[in-house]
């Protein structure tokens, strides 16, 4: 019922309904407005809820906003504001809220309580998994995600601040003040759409003027001040380590959408200092059925009748045991609602039942040794305040008791350089509040060497806050405390009375604070509950802890911008268009893209692409980006010495002009990384690392340099994207060389391992004769900005000769028939023993990983070794990831003797050729053997062979 | 967390790549014998409160520090250049 | 003799106008990555001087015309726009090609906001962070206008980042 | 006292007031003939299977919280057995094994659920790698199955198979891989020592381990001194500490992992998934939440509570590899201790102190290792010889190179795995 008639309104829906509601106004407030009390069902029992709360800390009155691929479930509606055309529906109820099938759960709740499951469900065992959990998955569950992609945009974004005020009450206001007088850098966060606070629910004076007023001007003060940043719908949820907090600004949500504006954006503010002034959050009181529509925490009531201007009942009664009894009878009554009755527990009065299906309808008080029953469509409860001490407690920090408030307070410097003003401090009346948080930021202020102004406090409202301690109240019928996870007294008992005395067995056991809300408003009378069943004290009992977020915060917005691509950056070539344009697919390489192969014409599958430009290496030349790559530019003094260090093998001999193949392992013998590094002048190196491993080597060269040896006067850097390079690789690969650069080389001047610049129509560029695939072949770097054009060139020149460019599918071929080793082979397991490259360890210097190679478990000749592998027989397939066993044997663990790990077809064999790992494989060259792939239904005999299987002499690459 | 880099100041942890315990600095001689080069490479201290240990300021200037810090509150007392740090 | 063409690392992605912010590709000119040698530094800055730079503290930029020097990292520096160096005792390597460069103008601090983990508001100079989840290296000429740079082939995932960053600050309003 | 949904109706019917104590609360005795330090999900099935496997009576487990308080009552609850490599491959195997029957072992539900794993991979290498993986399972008698694309298309429809950043290939499919609820593990496990006479003593922390002449006599502890003639170490998380009683310094380096849960949501993820190129893995608790995680905070820590950088690269994850999980709001995060080792696999082994036994190194892995650890560790202190399954997780591997069992071919830098 609105008590003052709104000037415009805007339709809305709620399960379809049209409504009126002002835009702004929450959408539970709009709901009261229209006299909806039922909105939602609970988890377990599906028991009938209404509206309960007022703020981001509600636990019933869950909804759904949107539909399709848009809907957004488990939104609290006494958060979600109203705008036109909002459509919100019910959750957790089938078919309709009011008829609601499962809340025949209710009639069973005898047998359903706390735990009950883990007795139960046990025979038959099959039936676990297709009977009784696909039954407690479809029963249990709040709202329902779309399984659509969230179409919606939402943002990431960086803050800093001297001065971080959470919270935008009178205490906040009031620290806000004072640190943006003092000249700080501040932002002001606060969860709701507008400052105040408390102040914006509550009828108070400050200063003899009503409160906001002052929050009026306080608000428009900061607002001028160009150091203060105000940022409202905006909940800080989570506070981490040396003042980084994250907090979720709501951005789009309020209205219709618009195209480019954020739902939400995900902040992470870092701040010097941060002043928590969280206020507090009401809690009710555990009496038999205090869970009906109607009934409400008595603070929510007054923001409903002061705030938003609506009733939400005709006849209300009060129950509490604060003064908050008397001022909400006032606020009632001043507004003209009807107060049917103001049940101060003080007094003795409890509300010993309450009745009304889909809404309270009267309520049974006990009082002075009679029991009465008074109509009422609404109850207004309060238990009393908990300050919200949440983000105190994200790094540990334990709350301590505080009997004066019968509450917990957090401790002091439970994150450090946080302090906590206002009600979340424990102080509740207003001119204590705005005393403490002055008091507190100017002490804050000092602390980082900032001189506090000076600010008046204004005369506020001091009414004492006189709690009696209700935590519940004895009497038939279920009396809840966790209204969201239907977790109520009698379970809380039963877990006592079962042992689970420990408040971390009961949570656990009674899924009690384990809901949406957290336990926000439940877990202090839970625990109440608990010490009263254990005959322990409160403090004694303990607290179980908060942990980020504050509020739920939607994936989309902690992940924004990641859906598709954006996860990680994109890395191309210079000549991907090209590759793109002739129908190479292309494939991912870590962060790269690089063509898979170039299908040409009559070419139907990837097969025969592969063969051709296989073919085509191995009898004319092959053009392919080998940019992704990484090169490392090595310079200084010491930059043979650290190679020597980095590398098992040597490399002070090399030669100026000269290219080496090197082998790297890791600190603990294991192989690192291989690759060639090729001397360019005196002191001056460029190292090529395997694609994958290019950031992790330029690290370790770091590490090398500035740990382990930090004599070494030597200076690395990535080249990697300063160089197009480009491999030229088959037997007519110098015919298009000297066709591109401007002096045409020889056998004579460049030798196989030579390399040296050249130049190409006078741009310099750099040529190495180094071969991936056993032919005679080249590498061409240029600066990147010439790359596209020099490989347009390139593959022009090959295809007059024949050749054309090939893709990474021919390039694997090449190199398997060749032997060559990639990260298939060198996974991190293997040893330079392992992969016969024992002799390239050098024992005449030290280098990394050399003493730690010479275990005796790493030397072992029973360890698996490379070998190659051909069909022995008429051998179809070959699969790399099949384990290989000796013949005859059952593929079976214990017999299991080593692995495939990689395979293709060699059109230049004619058959699968491949290499993999074999127990004690370099003696066992020509043994028959069993290859086993379990998962693709492949069983062959294999014959093992040494690795290299084309032109093992190497006359090939030399010309 | 926030690691104070002593050459680009105050920065966010995304920025850096943790490398482990500094007893890294300490490498054995090759002949140092297996027992020592097991605890070099394999056995940490790995204290529930005060440690030093490597990080590297990957996406920032790419210096290697040296990080003291308490491995429970994770608040940090000394960051020093990997380089100019007391071995 | 062969002839090969320029393309920029940014061809076909820039210039963009997104409400109050213009993102433009910087153009590229020489770039020398300076690290000096052991001990070398003072010597590398007297040379240096001689073409009227020096070799820059930790975040500086050195502009002596159009040549500029640029803080680039730990005993590191980058000098842009001079065709040859002097001899210096540090390694000298080319970088022209290694980096793709977008000046944001306009909302440029509300934009890196979205991107940068460190507060721009104080920055002026040099400093080495990420955009994204790249490492970058971050200009600011003024408030309304900051240079970004990150490697060369994630050019295209530069450009797309800032553009969604620019159309969220313009949605805004 | 037996559990049955017959009798869950009997008390039902008579307001729950039958239901006794699932375990008692014994003053610890002055001594044992084993003592466990550590009450989390390994140390209450050693007890277990020490008193119900081989008959032992005369043992204590102090936990210095309260039971089932430490990483087993903080995970993720998958339980799977797809490990590749000699030593792993078996242990989990018979891990898993024990799982399918532990409802019936315990008489408590601990609601196992093998609703299948699936493992995506994003290239022709990673799919190599997961084939040889998946055939290393059958080898050992596990399940597994290979889906290409539109096989991870049928269980998956919800994946972003168009445009996400690193295409989805195939899968490998683990059927009887799934989940279990974490905190009835450790229920089920303290009720069924409790009933065979094991004291399980709350509250109470090892403050010194008792040694002379290299045999081990007891332990000191907050609750008096308890003398015992075996002591096991199993307090993965804070193995490093408990062992520096005993002077002894371990492989092990401590590590954060994150997890995370959102808002109860109606069912809609039904297997567990995991990302072959993000870290990132998930499934759907039977209340609703989704619960999953990523990996580690990256640095030493043992403050149990994880930072932002790694939060938000598990929703980068999350929202490119299935992008209908927007909407979906996080709830609660917590974080871990994790012992991380060298090679990224466990330790159950005697030590060089007579009668001192370890049981850590578990890294990230140590719930679906709950029954298999609690069985062989439970065999190794009885027997004095290692458990088959379990008997390649020895200390000494990393000294001799022999045995190293690196899944993940990080090496020797503990966080890597």
């Amino acid at each position: 019922m609105r008590l003052r008639k709104a000037a415009v309104t805007v339709p809305f829906t709620f399960d379809g309904v049209k409504y009126q509601g002002v835009a702004g106004e929450t959408l539970a407030a709009a709901l009261l407005a229209n006299g909806v009390k039922l909105v939602a069902r609970s988890f377990k029992y599906h028991r009938p809820r209404g509206v309960m709360g007022a703020g981001s800390e509600e636990p019933n009155a869950l909804v759904t906003i949107g539909t399709g691929a848009e809907a957004d479930p488990n939104v609290r509606a006494t958060v979600q504001e109203v705008y036109e055309g909002l459509a919100a529906f019910s959750q957790n109820a089938w078919p309709t809220l009011k008829n609601d099938v499962m809340a025949v759960n209710d009639f069973a709740a005898p047998f359903l309580g706390a735990g009950f499951y883990y007795k139960t469900f046990m025979w038959p065992k099959a039936f676990w998994e297709k009977l009784y959990e696909p039954i407690i998955r479809r029963a249990a569950g709040l709202g329902a995600l779309s399984g659509r992609s969230d179409p919606d945009t939402y943002e990431k974004a960086f803050a800093f601040c001297d001065v971080l005020v959470i919270g935008a009450g009178p205490a906040g206001l009031m620290a806000a003040l004072v640190a943006g007088r003092s000249g700080a850098d501040v932002i002001l966060a606060e969860e709701d759409t507008a400052l105040g606070g408390r102040l914006l629910s509550e009828i108070e004076e400050i200063d003899g003027a009503p409160a906001l007023d002052w929050v009026a001007s306080v608000a428009a003060e900061l607002s001028a001040m160009p150091n203060v940043r105000i940022m409202t719908r905006t909940s800080v949820t989570g506070a981490y380590d040396q003042g980084t907090f994250g907090a979720l600004e709501r951005v789009g949500d309020f209205a219709p959408r618009r195209a480019g504006l954020p739902r939400a954006c995900f902040w992470r503010i870092v701040a010097k200092r941060s002043v928590l002034c969280a206020g507090s959050l009401e809690r009710s009181i555990a009496f038999p059925n205090n869970d009906r529509p109607g009934v409400m925490m008595a603070g929510a009531v007054r923001a409903y009748v002061n705030r938003w201007g609506v009733a939400p009942g005709h006849k209300v009664a009060i129950f509490g045991n604060t003064d908050d009894v008397a001022r909400t009878a006032r606020d009632l009554r001043a507004a003209g609602v009807q107060v049917v009755a103001e049940l101060d527990s003080r007094t003795g009065a409890r509300v010993i039942d309450t009745a009304g299906r889909h809404g309270l309808q009267s309520i049974k008080v006990a009082q002075n040794g009679k029991t009465r029953k008074i109509e009422a469509d609404c109850l207004a409860v309060t238990g009393g305040w908990n300050p919200t001490v949440h983000l105190t407690c994200h790094m540990n920090g334990r709350p301590v008791w505080d009997p004066e408030i019968a509450s917990f307070v957090p401790s002091a410097g439970a994150v450090p350089n946080l302090v906590t003003a206002g009600a979340c401090h424990g102080v509740f009346e207003t001119m204590g509040c705005l005393a403490d948080a002055a008091q507190i930021t100017e002490a804050a202020l000092r602390n980082m060497d900032i001189k506090a102004a000076k600010v008046v406090l204004p005369q506020a409202d001091q009414s004492p806050y006189n709690i009696a301690p209700l935590w519940m109240v004895e009497g038939k019928g279920r009396k809840w405390i966790d209204f969201q996870n239907d977790v109520h007294v009698k379970d809380v008992r039963l877990a006592a009375q079962e042992n689970f005395r420990s408040v971390e067995h009961m949570k656990r056991y009674t899924t009690q604070g384990m809901a949406p809300d957290q336990g926000k408003s439940s877990n202090v009378v839970a625990l109440a509950v608990l010490a009263d069943a254990t005959g322990r004290g409160i403090p004694e009992t303990g607290t179980t802890t908060f942990r980020p977020p504050f509020v739920p915060v939607p994936i989309a917005a902690m992940g924004a911008g990641s859906k598709g691509k954006g996860f990680a950056p994109q890395r191309f070539t210079t000549s991907h268009k090209a590759s793109v344009a002739a129908g190479a697919p292309m494939i991912e390489a870590g962060l790269w893209y690089r063509p898979s192969y170039f299908p040409i014409a009559g070419e139907t599958t990837w097969r025969q692409s592969c063969d051709r430009e296989v073919g085509m290496v191995r009898n004319a030349v092959g053009i392919v980006d080998v940019s992704t790559l990484g090169k490392i530019d090595i310079q200084g003094p010491d930059a043979a010495k650290l190679l020597d260090f980095v590398y098992t093998n040597t490399f002070s001999t090399l030669k100026v002009g000269k290219v080496r193949y090197g082998l790297m392992l890791r600190e603990d013998g294991h192989v690192l990384d291989d690759g060639t590094t090729a001397c360019l002048g005196e002191n001056h190196y460029v190292m090529t690392t395997t694609t994958a491993a290019a950031g992790l080597v330029l690290r370790h060269l770091e590490y090398v340099l500035q740990i382990v040896r930090p004599d070494l006067d030597a200076k690395v850097i990535s080249v990697t994207e300063q160089w197009a390079q480009f491999g030229i690789a088959g037997p007519k690969s110098r015919d298009v060389i000297n066709g591109i650069i401007d002096t045409p080389i020889d056998d004579a001047s460049f030798p196989y391992m030579a390399c040296g610049e050249v130049s190409i129509g006078g741009i310099g560029a750099r040529l190495f004769r180094i071969s991936f695939s056993g032919e005679q072949a080249y590498e061409l770097a240029v600066p990147a900005r010439y790359g596209a054009s020099l490989y347009e060139q390139l593959v022009a020149d090959a295809a007059k000769l024949g050749g054309g460019p090939y893709g990474m599918e021919a390039l694997n071929v090449l190199r398997i028939e060749k032997g060559f080793i990639t990260h298939a082979e060198i996974h991190g397991r293997v040893t330079a023993f392992d992969i016969g490259m024992d002799r390239m360890v050098s024992r005449k210097k030290d280098c990394i990983g050399l003493t730690m190679a010479a275990r005796e478990g790493l030397m072992d000749e029973t360890r698996e070794q490379l070998v190659g592998l051909k069909p022995a027989g008429a051998v179809q397939q070959m699969a790399a990831g099949a384990h290989l066993f000796e013949a005859g044997a059952e593929a079976v663990r214990v017999n299991d003797q080593g692995y495939v790990t990689s395979v293709g077809f060699s059109p230049t064999l004619g058959c699968m050729i491949g290499l993999g790992f074999l127990e004690r494989g370099r003696a066992r060259h020509g043994e028959v053997i069993r290859m086993v792939d379990h998962l693709r239904g492949i069983d062959a005999t294999l014959e093992v062979c040494d690795p290299v299987f084309f032109d093992p002499e190497g006359g090939r690459l030399r010309g | 967390m926030r690691i104070n880099c002593p050459v680009c100041g105050e920065r966010d942890r995304r920025e850096f790549y943790y490398g482990g315990d500094a007893v890294a600095m300490h490498r054995p001689a090759p002949d140092a014998g297996v027992e020592v080069w097991d605890s070099y490479v394999h056995l940490r201290e790995n204290p529930a409160g005060q440690t030093r240990d490597l990080w590297h300021h990957e996406a920032g200037c790419g210096a290697w520090l040296v990080v003291t810090r308490n491995t429970v509150t994770h608040a940090i007392s000394d960051v020093a250049l990997a380089k100019e740090a007391k071995r | 003799m062969v002839k090969l063409l320029e393309t920029s690392p940014c061809a076909g992605l820039l210039p963009r106008h997104i409400g109050q912010t213009a993102l433009s590709e910087r153009p590229q000119g020489p770039m020398w990555s300076v690290a000096p040698f052991a001990g070398q530094k003072l010597a590398v800055a007297r040379a240096l001087q001689k073409i009227g730079l020096t070799f820059p503290e930790p975040g500086q930029v050195v502009q002596s015309g159009v040549p500029s020097v640029v803080w680039f990292g730990i005993d590191q520096a980058m000098v842009f726009d001079v065709a040859a160096l002097p001899k210096l005792a540090a390694a000298v390597t080319d970088q022209s090609d290694g980096w793709s460069c977008v000046r944001v103008e306009g909302r440029a601090l509300e934009v890196l906001v979205r991107l940068v983990p460190v507060d721009l508001r104080k920055q002026s100079g040099a400093l080495r962070s990420m955009i994204g989840h790249m490492s970058a290296i971050i200009i600011v000429r003024d408030e309304d206008v900051i240079d970004v740079m990150v490697m060369r082939a994630m050019a295209q995932t530069l450009v797309h980042e800032l553009e969604v960053a620019a159309t969220g600050v313009a949605a805004r309003g | 006292m037996g559990y049955s949904g017959f009798r869950v109706i009997k008390e039902g019917l008579f307001g729950q007031k039958g239901w006794k104590p699932v375990w008692r609360n014994p003053e610890p005795k002055a001594e044992y003939d084993i003592v466990i330090i550590g009450g989390g999900g390994h140390g209450l099935s050693t007890a277990f299977y020490l008193a119900k496997e081989h008959g032992l009576k005369n043992i204590a487990v102090l936990e210095k919280g309260y039971l089932g308080g430490g990483n087993v009552g903080r995970n993720t609850t998958i339980v799977r057995a797809n490990y590749q490599l000699p030593g792993n491959s078996e242990f989990y195997s018979h891990s898993l094994k024990l799982w399918e029957n532990l409802e019936n072992e315990l008489n408590y539900n601990v609601m196992h659920s093998q609703r299948g794993l699936i493992n995506l991979f994003h290239s022709d290498g990673q799919r190599d790698a997961f084939v040889r993986r998946g055939n290393a399972m059958i080898n050992q008698g596990d399940d597994a199955e290979l889906l290409d694309r539109d096989g991870v298309r049928k269980h998956l429809p919800y994946l972003d198979f168009e445009n996400t950043r690193f295409p989805i290939y195939g899968g490998l499919l683990h059927r009887r891989g799934g989940t279990a609820r974490h905190d009835a593990v450790a229920w089920g496990y303290a009720r069924g020592a409790d009933q065979r006479g094991v004291d399980l003593i709350q509250n109470c922390e090892v403050t010194g381990i008792d040694i002379e002449n290299g045999v081990v006599k007891g332990v000191q502890t907050t609750r008096g001194a308890i003398r015992a003639k075996k002591v096991a170490i199993v307090t993965a998380g804070r193995s490093g500490q408990v062992a520096a009683l005993a002077g002894m310094r371990l492989p092990i380096e401590s590590h954060i992992l994150q997890a995370f849960v959102t808002e109860g949501l109606k069912p809609v993820i039904d297997h567990v998934v995991s990302f072959g190129m993000g870290h990132f893995y998930i499934s759907q608790s039977d209340k609703g939440g989704l619960v999953f995680g990523g990996d580690l905070d990256f640095y030493s820590s043992y403050a149990s509570r994880g930072n932002l950088p790694m939060k938000e690269h598990v929703m980068d994850a999350a929202m490119t590899l299935m992008p209908m999980i927007g909407k979906a709001k996080v709830l609660r995060s917590w974080g871990g201790i994790m012992d991380m080792t060298p090679d990224g696999s466990p330790i159950i082994d005697k030590t060089h102190i007579e009668g001192l036994f370890v049981d850590c190194g578990w890294c990230y892995g140590g719930f679906k290792a709950v029954p298999g650890s609690g069985f062989s560790l439970a065999h190794l202190i009885a027997t004095g010889n290692h458990h088959e399954p379990a008997a390649k997780f020895r200390l000494d591997r990393f000294r001799t190179g022999r045995g190293l069992m690196d899944e993940e071919g990080t090496g020797a830098q503990h966080n890597l795995h």
